[in-house]
């Protein structure tokens, strides 16, 4: 038996690492990989609770989560890479043309 | 039954499955070749044994002792993974494949599946949809611009058609109500019409049985899908640099995936291990094994016949008519499905 | 209440042809322009008749409301339409000379740019005077009041590229809207204490009280302030200034608004809100006061006057005076009479004076005029019959009306009645001056009349309307002789609607409105409020009329019928006979002439007392100080500081997406710490 | 027990994962371990008894976004990233931020919820139901969804597609 606490640490550990990755990443692509890997900490939470309060609602959320994490990717990827097209780097520094 | 059974018994089932398995990729590969050189006016493989039948050991022991070179400039981690990563994730799926009903072996009833859980469908999709890593990884890691463009080429071509593959199943769910392979099979009981079986591809379901195997050859990256190893183009696609056990991996990943899907399909589309039975209690309970068998031995046949017979596709083609045939053709299907359960419910 | 007239319908019509007109014209040819516009302006009028033959079928009043418009709490207004007699006289009057002038301008305008805007201009006007007229609450009113004047802005300003011209509408908008300030008042104060404008209501509400015999009060002040608004309307002292200017504006337009019908929507309102000035004494008096000045004043002006449209516009002004003067002796009726007439004659003045300019060629001098009676006969006898009319020489319209208002004159106070026939006499003086200038004698003006033109052509760049057939003095078209002659035979036998009862006649139309006025007429000593509705109109006019009997009415009728003729014979003495006289009285008057001719200069006062004075101030005061030093420079140097901030605050925006991340975790980690510490606590 | 102990295994399976996908120079070695992290939430969600939520993670997470991720990586042929310091602000107060934020919740989540304990397979969702909430209580967010999916296909399409003018598209043959 687990308590619940552990599950939400857990998922608030990869949630952490997702941040921490956005902050540290350079290079776009894994700055998304780590967007993805906030949603599925987030994704973790949902089923925990879900779980806890007998409700499947939580498991359906996580669908969505999907959904729109699948939408995001191929946009996501689309644009990565046509600003590879443009810009021939990878690198979020140097991808900072728009600001004042 | 207690745990402690339980372990012992899955740890039997495990052994035989992988035996079973490994054998019948051998002896594919045997069977491909023998049937390839007739389709060709060839003899195939003739010399090691009677009708070479002992050429499967042969290239085994072959590959065992081939010098397994690693070229520079590879990136050796994933170099060394990817094979490993194909060939597991194609054998794994096998073990959720139901091969025949219970059996009762001295008091425990035994399903001749290694473990039944209610979505083992969606498991060996899953699985399956896992082995292309290590294609595009293969192809990658290798450092090579021809295995580069092969993974690339498997990993587009592979993620495309499991749509269309993904949906094309999705008929019989409806037609079944459940994701358990077991289920899906039992659903197909009786037969209509007196003698027509109770078959999903006789129950309007022969639209998405085509999709299935059009989208399971380009699951499989075989002809007339091969373009990740297409030899004319690319030297041979993502295993270009690989040798010996390593290559002989990625060999029987393919093998094993081609039986894999085999056995899907004939679960899926053909009621599984569903046939006449009669005689003694010992042939009842192994003539169910023997149907289903005969049923997967008819869709290898095909594969190679296809092989035989078939031109490759332009790159091209193969997505445009993944995308812009396959996948709406599905969906059609899978409304028209849908309709019909709906309206008979 | 039954019958619906779709009363909504006859101020649409108008507004639809100024619609097309305005919007699509610049393309139609002008027969086009022309259709339309009839088209929809006697659609208008042959509503009304409509509308007229059914009247008698009607309850009056009749009330039509179309739509909710302002419903706030048990306030509302609707737009509602209200028809009872004083409306249909009104909308005969609009439309049907309306429609004539249409017809006459097609004629008046056919060369000029812009015809187009010219006739959408008009229909516009048409469909704010209906709606005026028509309203069933004041706040309709107002917008019709402010539509109307609004139209005779645009076209008095119709050659806005002459200066005097813009000038001349600016003038008559500034002036209206002192006017209006007093009406939007006189509003407010009703709404406050009545809780409603509709004008049933209203009367219903107001009925029971009684007359403010003694101080003023409620009642007396909102009828001081409307009365204030239609002075603007109307021209009144003191706000009558803008009248004369207005005859920049196309001769058309004088005729309509300026003599016939908008610069009349002030007497109009003023007897549609009879139950409040017959309640207040006070402010009746003032109005006949006011009435009989602007009456003398303006006449005595009118006398100096060279311009032939310039003596036409004071004439009206002086014939407004009588209006209001009847209204001030609760005379209602004997004044929207003297309107109706007014409407005819006048409109038929400044038509057959169109007509004249028209065809010396633009000359408005009179002193470059005459001799015209055998050149164009037509205009010379219709303008004789509206000559006649004005003078109030039986038995032309004016007549009667004139002569009805100074007999009830006569009934309030002799003093009244005294100025009455004395401007009577100058009246008839100053028209037969006109008259005989204009058509007699010797033809004083050069044959090309290009001295001081039309404004037509000045600074337009349309060909000048009259430069046509310059050779001579030449009869204007049919499409302009036909409403001289309808309105000719109007201002004869239009008075014969009322003849009095001295005369033998029973004054139909008193009777016509009888009910209108009487119905809420406040009864001696406070008996209860409404006994004329029960009684026949007969018995409640011998009621009303003091026992003096025909007898003295018809001498009064008499010496007024005497002053006319004797104004007729100094007219021929002085500009007929000998022809040198005025300037020798000129010379003897000296001064005072000079000050007359200057219209006491009324205008120079003004200019010293008002808009000197606010022109420096709001120059001085608010411009430089207000505006520049307060308000500018507190958005200067909001967005000075605005600019100076983000100057700072930009830097955040580094482009870098990864500093963005960092301030979202920030933020977020703030958030959090922040809900957390609500959270424990 | 047996519970605890795989939640503790997975759960140290995937942190490892996290972590390895922070250290990773290269982005395909953190998609890698990103797969990782999912393939073992999708045990996780198998111990919560969520079999239908686990077998979808690892199809469409695992199996097609992490691919197309690959797939990219692969195309764009990404190399090492270079470690620029181009944003400051990230390390002074993001991570400072991120850390703060995590430790609080933290503290949040052991000081204040009770020890009750999920059970193994304690809800199992059998696709059944969840297609049944699907197509009733949660229809208008699933229909809205399926638009979005379309919406982010064409954009893609839209995005991806080379410009003509930049570069003329070679012949496959």
């Amino acid at each position: 038996m687990v308590p619940l606490s552990y599950y939400l640490v857990l998922s608030g550990i990869l949630f952490a690492c997702g941040v921490t990755g956005f902050l540290i990443k350079r290079n776009i692509i894994s700055i998304f990989m780590s967007i993805e890997l906030m949603l599925n900490g987030v994704n973790l939470s949902f089923v925990a609770f879900a779980a806890h309060w007998h409700a499947l609602s939580g498991q359906i959320f996580v669908f969505f989560v999907m959904v729109v994490a699948a939408a995001e990717a191929t946009v996501g990827l689309a644009i990565i890479i046509a600003v590879y097209r443009t810009r021939e780097t990878l690198n979020v520094d140097q991808v900072n043309l728009l600001k004042l | 039954m207690s745990i402690g059974t339980f372990i012992l018994v899955s740890v039997i089932k495990i052994v035989i499955a992988l035996f079973v398995l490994l054998t019948a990729v051998a002896y594919s590969v045997w069977l491909e070749r023998k049937v390839v050189g007739h389709i060709q006016n060839r003899w195939g493989p003739t010399r090691v044994g009677p009708f070479g039948l002992l050429q499967p050991l042969a290239d085994g022991v072959k590959f065992l002792f081939k010098e397994d070179l690693t070229p520079p400039h590879v990136y050796k981690p994933l170099y060394i993974a990817a094979p490993m990563i194909a060939v597991v994730f194609a054998l794994t799926s096998i073990a959720v494949i139901p091969i025949g009903n219970w059996v009762k072996i001295g008091g425990l009833s035994i399903p001749l599946q290694i473990t039944d859980v209610n979505i083992s469908l969606l498991i060996v999709l899953g699985v399956t949809s896992l082995g292309v890593y290590g294609v595009a990884l293969s192809g990658w890691s290798s450092n090579n611009k021809y295995s580069l463009l092969g993974g690339l080429r498997a990993s587009a071509q592979m993620v495309s058609y499991e749509i269309a593959l993904g949906l094309s199943l999705v008929g019989v769910l409806i037609m079944a109500g459940s994701f358990s392979l077991r289920d899906i099979v039992d659903a197909q009981g009786g037969r209509f019409l007196g003698f027509i079986p109770r078959w999903n591809i006789f129950q309007g379901q022969i639209v998405g049985f085509l999709i299935y195997l059009i989208a399971a050859y380009a699951e499989t990256n075989r002809i007339p899908f091969d373009l990740p190893e297409a030899e004319t183009e690319l030297v041979a696609g993502y295993h270009t640099e690989y040798s010996a056990m390593k290559f002989a991996m990625f060999f029987m990943a393919e093998y094993a995936n081609m039986i894999t899907v085999a056995c899907l399909a004939t679960l899926l589309f053909l009621g599984g291990w569903r046939g006449p039975v009669f005689g003694p209690p010992i042939l009842q309970a192994l003539l169910p094994v023997f149907w289903f068998v005969a049923k997967v031995f008819v869709f290898m046949f095909i594969y190679i016949w296809v092989r035989g017979t078939l031109p490759r596709f332009r790159y091209d083609q193969l997505m445009a008519f993944g995308w812009k045939f396959l996948l709406p053709l599905a969906i059609a299907n899978l409304m028209v499905t849908a309709l019909i359960v709906a309206l008979k419910s | 209440m039954t019958a619906n007239l779709h009363l909504w319908l006859i101020p649409l019509l108008p507004l639809t042809g100024a619609a097309i007109n305005g919007l699509l014209g610049k393309k139609f040819s002008r027969p086009v322009v022309v259709a339309i516009a009839l088209f929809f302006c006697g659609a208008a009028f042959a509503d009304v008749l409509w509308v007229a033959a059914q009247f008698a079928a009607l309850a009056k009043p009749h009330i039509e409301v179309v739509a909710p418009w302002i419903r706030a709490g048990s306030f509302q207004a609707d737009f509602g339409f209200y028809l009872d007699q004083l409306s249909l006289v009104m909308l005969l009057v609009v439309t049907g000379v309306g429609f004539l002038i249409h017809i006459y301008s097609v004629g008046y305008m056919w060369e000029e740019g812009g015809f187009y805007r010219f006739f959408a201009y008009l229909n516009l006007f048409m469909f704010f005077m209906l709606t005026l007229v028509l309203a069933s609450n004041y706040l309709l009113m107002f917008v019709g009041w402010e539509g109307v004047g609004l139209a005779s802005y645009l076209l008095i300003g119709f050659w806005f590229t002459k200066d005097s011209a813009a000038a001349a509408g600016k003038k008559a908008f500034i002036v209206n809207r002192v006017g209006d300030f007093g009406f939007l008042i006189a509003l407010f104060l009703l709404i406050k204490h009545f809780d409603s404008l509709n004008f049933q209501t209203l009367a219903q509400s107001i009925a029971p009280l009684a007359p403010e015999t003694a101080g003023a009060g409620l009642l007396t002040s909102a009828a001081l302030l409307l009365l204030v608004g239609a002075c603007g309307k109307s021209a009144q002292i003191p706000l009558y200034v803008w009248l004369p200017d207005a005859m920049e504006g196309p001769t058309p337009v004088s005729a309509l608004i300026h003599a016939a019908t908008m610069v009349t929507a002030g007497v109009y309102m003023v007897a549609r809100s009879h139950v409040i000035f017959e309640r207040a004494p006070a402010a009746l008096t003032v109005v006949a006061i006011i009435g009989t000045l602007t009456a003398i004043f303006a006449a005595t002006i009118g006398i100096c006057q060279t311009d032939i449209k310039k003596v036409l516009a004071y004439s009206t002004i002086s014939q407004l005076g009588y209006m209001f003067l009847a209204c001030g002796v609760a005379a209602f009726s004997a004044g929207i009479f003297h309107l109706m007439t007014h409407a005819f004659f006048k409109g038929l003045l400044f038509l057959a004076a169109g007509s004249v300019i028209h065809a010396v060629g633009g000359e408005q001098d009179m002193r470059k005029m005459g001799g015209l009676r055998t050149k164009i006969p037509w205009t010379f006898w219709t303008m004789t019959a509206a000559t006649f009319a004005i003078a109030g020489i039986p038995p032309f319209a004016g007549f009667f009306s004139k002569d009805e208002i100074l007999w009830r004159a006569y009934q309030a106070s002799w003093a009244y009645w005294l100025i009455g026939v004395f401007t009577a006499f100058l009246t008839s003086f100053y028209m037969f001056r006109l008259w005989f200038l204009t058509f007699f004698g010797e033809y004083r003006g050069e044959q090309t009349g290009d001295a001081q033109e039309e404004p037509a052509q000045t600074g337009m760049s349309a060909p000048h309307d009259h430069a046509h057939g310059h050779g001579g003095i030449h009869e204007s078209p049919k499409v302009m002789l036909v409403p001289l002659v309808i309105l000719a035979v109007l201002s004869i036998i239009g008075g014969w609607l009322g003849v009095p009862g001295s005369l033998g006649g029973k004054n139909r139309f008193d009777q016509f409105l009888g009910p209108v006025f009487r119905s809420s007429a406040p009864a001696i000593n406070n008996s209860h409020a409404n006994a004329g509705e029960t009684a026949p109109p007969e018995q409640q006019t011998e009621g009303r009329e003091p026992e003096t009997g025909h007898s003295t009415e018809l001498i009064f009728t008499g010496i007024s019928v005497t002053a006319a003729l004797l104004g007729l014979y100094l007219a021929w003495l002085l500009y007929q006979s000998r022809p040198q006289l005025p300037q020798q009285i000129a010379h003897v008057l000296g001064g005072f002439y000079n000050a007359v001719a200057n219209k006491y200069y009324v205008d120079e006062l003004y200019s010293v007392l008002f808009v000197k004075p606010l022109v420096d101030g709001s120059a001085r005061l608010l411009w430089h100080g207000v505006d520049q030093n307060v308000i500018d420079a507190a958005l200067n140097d909001s967005a000075d500081g605005a600019r100076e901030v983000s100057d700072v605050v930009r830097q955040m925006q580094s482009g870098n997406l990864r500093s963005y991340a960092g301030w979202i975790a920030a933020g977020a980690a703030a958030v959090i710490t922040y809900m957390i510490w609500m959270g424990v606590k | 027990m047996l519970h605890l102990i795989l939640f503790l295994v997975f759960g140290a399976i995937c942190v490892a994962g996290a972590v390895n996908l922070l250290v990773q120079r290269h982005p395909i070695n953190g998609a890698l371990s990103l797969v990782v992290v999912m393939g073992s939430l999708a045990a996780e969600y198998l111990l919560l008894g969520a079999e239908f939520v686990a077998a979808v993670q690892v199809i469409v997470y695992a199996g097609a976004i992490m691919v197309l991720f690959v797939f990219v990586i692969m195309l764009l042929n990404a190399g090492v990233e270079e470690r620029t310091t181009g944003s400051r602000v990230a390390l002074l107060f993001g991570v400072p931020g991120m850390l703060i934020g995590s430790l609080l919740i933290a503290w949040v989540l052991i000081s204040r919820s009770g020890t009750e304990a999920v059970a193994v397979g304690a809800l199992p969702g059998p696709p059944r139901i969840m297609g049944w909430l699907l197509f009733h209580e949660f229809l208008l967010p699933f229909e809205v969804t399926s638009i979005l999916v379309l919406i982010a296909i064409m954009g893609a399409v839209v995005l991806a597609a080379k410009p003509p003018s930049t570069a003329p598209t070679p012949r496959e043959d």
